[in-house]
């Protein structure tokens, strides 16, 4: 019984580790070597504890209740002994905790530095050379990445699981990721800072790709080659979707479906038809007609999206019927 | 532990209010333009209106609220609540100076 | 009902004579009802949250109403169950006992803390009428100042119970310092009392700064008053350092009374003197002092500084050796003892078993090179639940069944009991072990949709939570059938030797018939 | 009550569950003690808050200051001052038996409270009139740093809950008025006088405080 617990609770400890996420760059790989030595010093120190613990209550259980029990009352030795070795232990943990902390923290001049700014429920990339994009990012692999970060509105948090960082995103201020991708491939991201009702599905993608691609990826205008629609859609996937659907159904915000040219009631009593000019409007400044019924939660898009996009989110918008 | 119900002389209570008016006015004082232009940073004029309001407290506290005559427990409970607010200070300005500022290069 | 004769439970008739009561013994058993129901309720929110996570996508409602239960079973637990529960149940009843009082400082104010937690959760829950709050129990800022629904009464209805705490607080600290019986010096007082010692120490230092942060919190929403807003010049992560700079101190407020009973259960079951009474009592003091020097690592990611950080994770590490003396000292108890498992026993080790590995666990978070990327993350959720139901839970169960006896002066049904216990235990660890890997999987908290990698385990921990459900029902079932058909119990049933032990159950009014008088330690099995 | 404390006049029997009129006065004040060391934490909390935005808008904080006047300042600690004098003399006569005297202190306190509270009363409506309102009620035109506002909420956060502890303190000095004129008090019970005159003098310590931090600087 004793020996089964025991090597159960191990078993499962050490299975735990092989569950953290692909290891995506060299910082991942020291904070996993950091948390097999924290595994296994836990493993030990629960083994101890919970080993001895069922060893002593088997060994010295109630034979009869007249038991005569020892009157040992202290042990200065061993008071000592547990706890100046946990202290050094501890002392270990914080020394090697703020080694591998102060690496995901120096920013390298050389780095590549892209701009995400989070906000009520969806990423937003920006790149030095103009680009910029919804949802989904290309850094090239083997080079410095420097993360700026900014929140249009209340806290996000920047979560990269496969290279083990993660940072709080702040309104009113910026704050920094530093990583050296080493391997291609898609990575999640999530938001981990709690942001309201969508702050499960505010997910972006990260797609380390070789320098060729990425330059190829910077290059081409995502919308070439794209008919408007097609254009609008894009853009709806990326930063709509999450409060909007597109059949008749509200999420968060109304449904999309049969709204071109529908009669709107307002929260203030007045009424329109929904025309180019009226989704235009709603886009850019939400507060001016809010629908009755609904929260005045709608962000102001103003500035994030270029003309193109506007006119083909209103195609988009337009075709569903 | 002094035990009883021990009763404040009349003479120190008049003692403690002179000397607690006259401080008033010394921070007052020390307050004026004309000083605090010759002193000059900002920070020394708090850090002086505080010295002088924490001798003011000294005196509230030791004879008006019999501190001084007290078990010292009392004392200790005093001391200690105002070290915790020292505390969160502290560590909260450790933090917010200690910041290193990112700026967008957009 | 009770016994024949004359004692604290019909010594006056009537819901007004308890309504109104000044008897520490009854306010202690009014405290047991409220913290019951309370843990019903947020017991009941938990089973939601787990249903609805039991697959991906919406199960049973949709991401507001689960952000909704998600908050209130975090308020509900934290401010309404698991802070009041000990200090206030358990800890009103039997803190005089211990000490040879007769009741303690200030029976008024103590009736009065009763009251404030009544009126602070009937404020919290008025805020269901206005869409309830969905900030999670820690109330961030800017998000909590924007959210257009009940927040405000949630923040209002948590700084009136603050209150409920800081009366507590006041209570104890006095009644060890003035009302010990003769003979009863610092070092022989139960560790039980050094609990409940250390912990009013903490309600008193650290409650009022979480009143001030609340009322600055009502201010922004009401006045708009920009301290904590961006958009006025505030910070939040100010707010973050006012919130736990009394809400770290508040969760050692939730284990030390805890690491008291265990004291208590260990000792009376191996039939043994505590090993290292003083490293134990001291142990709970320096806990209770460091945990003030703590609460930054609970922002390690939240843009403090990388300075701020490493100084928290250094100082979460001293806090850490306290904790491990305790827990060796507890295991140590155990040697040459005579151990004999009872119910209340075997949740004093379920305790040790569940909360080294929730210690190992803090401990990781404590590492700040391996928090940035378990912060946030059900890592950190398993950890919690693993010191707070493994820890404060287990100890409160534990101490129901063990002063069962001398609270109401009759037995509950122990087969029933262990088997309660077994249900609790094991549904606990598939419920919160497999969160563990989740949460180096990388999944975040406070997700109502997950990707579906994340649903073998969450459907384990889903079963795993029905378990404990289970378990906390036939625990339910144990206590109303001991009340009403349990047989007579005698004044000693564990052949304990603290001092409420040697007056009678259920005590009479004024505690003991004749002043006690203390010799020797509270745990002289010789 | 079953405590069976019951208060007379004149002879005061302690409660049951302490050994001595001595014993229970001693608790009482460990008791009254500790719950001034919440009221100094609490405050203390926005203490903290003023200090680190002033450091962080230095200018802001000294163009708020500037409306306030350090005149009507210093009055108000004068007034608090001699009030915090008479509250320890009424305590002094007490423990004198003398009733008269006790009586008289209290109501002077009282006035002094009372003109504190009309003092403030006019530095408010003052900052009303000229719309220096806490938070988004802030209306004054022409104010230099954007978000003067935040000092306005820092100064009626902080002079607020002052205040409202004041009235507190005037109900407190009122009840204990009542049972001094009965004559309850004396050399050997003026327990509650003690209470009420501790958290007055605290009342009074937080705004040795704030005068300075608010008007001076």
């Amino acid at each position: 019984m004793f020996g089964l617990i025991i090597s159960l609770l191990v078993g499962k400890t050490i299975k735990a580790s092989t569950f953290m996420p692909v290891q995506g760059s060299q910082v991942a790989a020291q904070v996993d070597s950091l948390y097999m030595f924290l595994l296994v010093t836990s493993a030990i120190f629960c083994v101890l504890v919970i080993g001895g613990l069922i060893y002593f209550v088997l060994k010295y259980r109630r034979k009869s209740d007249d038991d005569k029990t020892a009157y040992i009352s202290h042990n200065n030795f061993l008071e000592f002994l547990w706890s100046f070795i946990p202290f050094v232990l501890f002392m270990i943990m914080f020394g090697w905790g703020w080694h591998v902390f102060h690496q995901m923290r120096d920013f390298s001049k050389d780095s590549l530095e892209v701009h995400a700014v989070g906000q009520k429920w969806f990423w937003d990339f920006k790149y030095k050379s103009g680009k910029s994009s919804a949802g989904e990012f290309y850094v090239p692999v083997n080079t410095p990445i420097k993360l700026i970060m900014t929140s249009k509105d209340v806290l996000h948090s920047f979560f990269l699981p496969g290279m083990r960082i993660k940072q709080d995103v702040i309104p009113g201020r910026y704050t920094a990721l530093a990583f050296t991708p080493n391997k291609e491939g898609t990575y999640q991201v999530f938001c981990t800072e709690y942001c309201g009702d969508q702050h499960s599905s505010m997910l972006a993608k990260m797609k380390v790709v070789s320098q060729e691609e990425y330059e190829q990826w910077l290059q081409e205008d995502a919308s070439a080659g794209l008919s408007l629609v097609e254009v609008g859609q894009k853009v709806y996937e990326q930063k709509c979707a999450v409060c909007h659907n597109t059949n008749a159904e509200r999420k968060v915000g109304p449904g999309f479906a049969g709204l071109y040219n529908s009669e709107r009631q307002f929260a203030d009593g007045s009424s329109a038809v929904a025309d180019e000019n009226y989704i235009r409007e709603s886009i850019l400044v939400p507060g001016a007609k809010v629908v009755n019924g609904y929260p005045p939660a709608m962000p102001s898009f103003q500035g994030q999206l270029s003309e193109d996009e506007l006119s083909g989110l209103i195609e988009f918008i337009k075709s569903l019927k | 532990m002094s035990h009883g119900h021990h009763i404040i002389p009349m003479k120190v209570l008049i003692k403690t209010i002179v000397a607690l008016v006259i401080l008033t006015g010394v921070t007052v004082v020390a307050a004026l333009d004309v000083v605090t232009a010759t002193i000059g940073s900002h920070a020394i004029n708090t850090l002086i209106a505080i010295l002088i309001a924490s001798v003011k407290a000294y005196l509230v506290a030791a004879y008006f609220m019999g501190l001084k005559y007290d078990s010292r427990t009392h004392t200790l409970v005093l001391i200690s609540s105002v070290g915790f607010v020292i505390l969160l200070y502290l560590f909260s300005a450790i933090d917010i100076f200690s910041r290193t500022p990112i700026e967008s290069t957009l | 009902m009770a016994s024949s004769t004359h004692n604290y439970l019909n010594h006056e008739k009537g819901l007004w004579s308890w309504l109104t009561t000044l008897d520490h013994k009854r306010i202690g058993i009014m405290y047991m009802i409220t913290v019951l129901l309370f843990f019903a309720i947020g017991g009941t929110f938990a089973m939601l949250l787990r249903t609805e996570l039991i697959a991906p996508g919406e199960t049973i409602f949709g991401a507001q109403l689960y952000n909704q239960a998600m908050t209130f079973h975090g308020a509900i637990m934290v401010f309404m169950v698991i802070i009041p529960g000990i200090p206030a149940f358990i800890g009103n009843f039997i803190l005089p006992l211990h000490i040879g009082a007769k009741d303690v400082a200030f029976p008024r104010l103590n009736l009065l803390s009763w009251y404030c937690l009544i009126v602070g959760a009937a404020i919290t829950f008025v805020s269901l009428i206005y869409h309830g709050s969905d900030t999670g129990w820690t109330f961030y800022t800017p998000y909590s100042i924007e959210t257009d629904n009940g927040t405000t009464w949630v923040v209002l209805g948590a700084f009136v119970m603050g209150f409920s705490s800081i009366l507590t607080g006041v209570n104890f600290v006095t009644t060890v310092h003035k009302l010990r019986c003769k003979g009863m010096t610092f070092f022989r007082m139960p560790l039980m009392v050094w609990g409940l010692y250390s912990t009013a120490i903490l309600q008193i230092l650290a409650t009022p700064v979480l009143g001030i942060t609340l009322l600055l919190l009502a201010a922004e929403r009401i006045l708009g008053v920009g301290i904590f807003d961006p958009k006025l010049g505030g910070d939040p992560v100010l707010f973050q350092h006012f919130f736990w700079f009394y809400s770290h101190p508040a969760v050692y407020i939730m284990i030390l009374p805890a690491m008291g009973i265990i004291s208590e259960l260990i000792t009376a079951f191996s039939r043994k003197t505590i090993f290292g009474y003083r490293a134990i009592a001291f142990s709970s003091i320096g806990i209770a002092a460091v945990s003030f020097f703590v609460w930054g690592h609970h922002m390690f990611v939240s843009g403090q500084s990388e300075l701020a950080g490493v100084i928290f994770s250094l100082l979460t590490m001293l806090v850490g050796v306290p904790t491990a003396i305790k827990t060796f000292n507890w295991v140590a108890t155990l040697y040459k003892g005579s151990v004999q498992f009872q119910s209340p026993m075997l949740y004093a080790l379920g305790f040790l078993f569940l909360f080294t590995i929730g210690g190992v666990t803090g401990i990781m978070l404590a590492t700040i090179g391996m928090d940035v990327h378990f912060h946030d993350t059900y890592f950190v959720v398993a950890h919690f639940h693993y010191v707070m139901v493994g820890g404060t839970l287990m100890a409160i169960m534990g101490g129901i069944y063990y002063w069962f006896p001398k609270m109401f002066g009759k037995m509950y049904n122990e087969l029933a009991a262990q088997l309660s216990f077994l249900f609790i235990f094991i549904g606990f660890n598939v419920t919160f072990f497999p969160q563990f890997v989740l949460g180096a999987m990388g999944m975040p908290r406070r997700y109502f949709d997950y990707l579906p990698i994340y649903e073998p385990l969450n459907k384990i921990s889903t079963f795993g939570a029905y378990m404990i459900g289970f378990g906390f029902l036939i625990g339910l079932y144990v206590i109303i059938d001991g009340l009403l058909k349990g047989p007579k119990a005698s004044d000693n049933p564990w052949g304990a030797k603290t001092l409420e032990w040697q007056t009678a159950s259920p005590p009479p009014h004024e505690n003991f018939l004749t002043e006690p008088e203390v010799t020797a330690g509270p745990y002289e099995y010789r | 009550m079953s405590t069976d404390n019951t208060v007379t006049a004149g002879g005061h029997k302690h409660a049951h569950h302490f050994r001595d009129g001595l014993h229970e006065f001693e608790a009482s004040k460990f008791g009254v003690w500790l719950f001034l060391a919440t009221e100094i934490l609490m405050f203390g909390g926005l203490f903290v808050g003023y200090f680190l935005y002033q450091s962080r808008y230095p200018e802001m904080f000294v163009e708020g200051a500037s409306f306030l006047d350090w005149r009507y300042g210093s009055v108000n600690t004068i007034v608090l001052l001699i009030s915090s004098l008479t509250m320890a003399l009424s305590i002094h006569y007490a423990q004198k038996n003398n009733k008269k005297a006790c009586v008289t202190n209290l109501v002077i306190t009282l006035v002094c409270a009372g003109a504190f509270m009309v003092i403030k009363y006019l530095e408010y409506s003052h900052k009303f009139h000229l719309g220096l309102f806490p938070g988004e009620a802030f209306s004054y035109a022409d104010a230099v740093a954007p978000n003067l506002a935040m000092y306005f909420s820092f100064y009626f956060l902080m002079t607020g809950l002052h205040g409202s502890h004041v009235l507190i303190g005037m109900g407190l000095i009122i009840w204990v008025l009542i049972r001094a004129s009965k004559g309850e008090f004396n050399s050997e019970y003026y327990t509650p006088l003690e209470g009420v005159g501790l958290f007055w003098h605290l009342v009074d310590l937080i705004w040795i405080y704030l005068f300075p931090i608010l008007y001076l600087i």
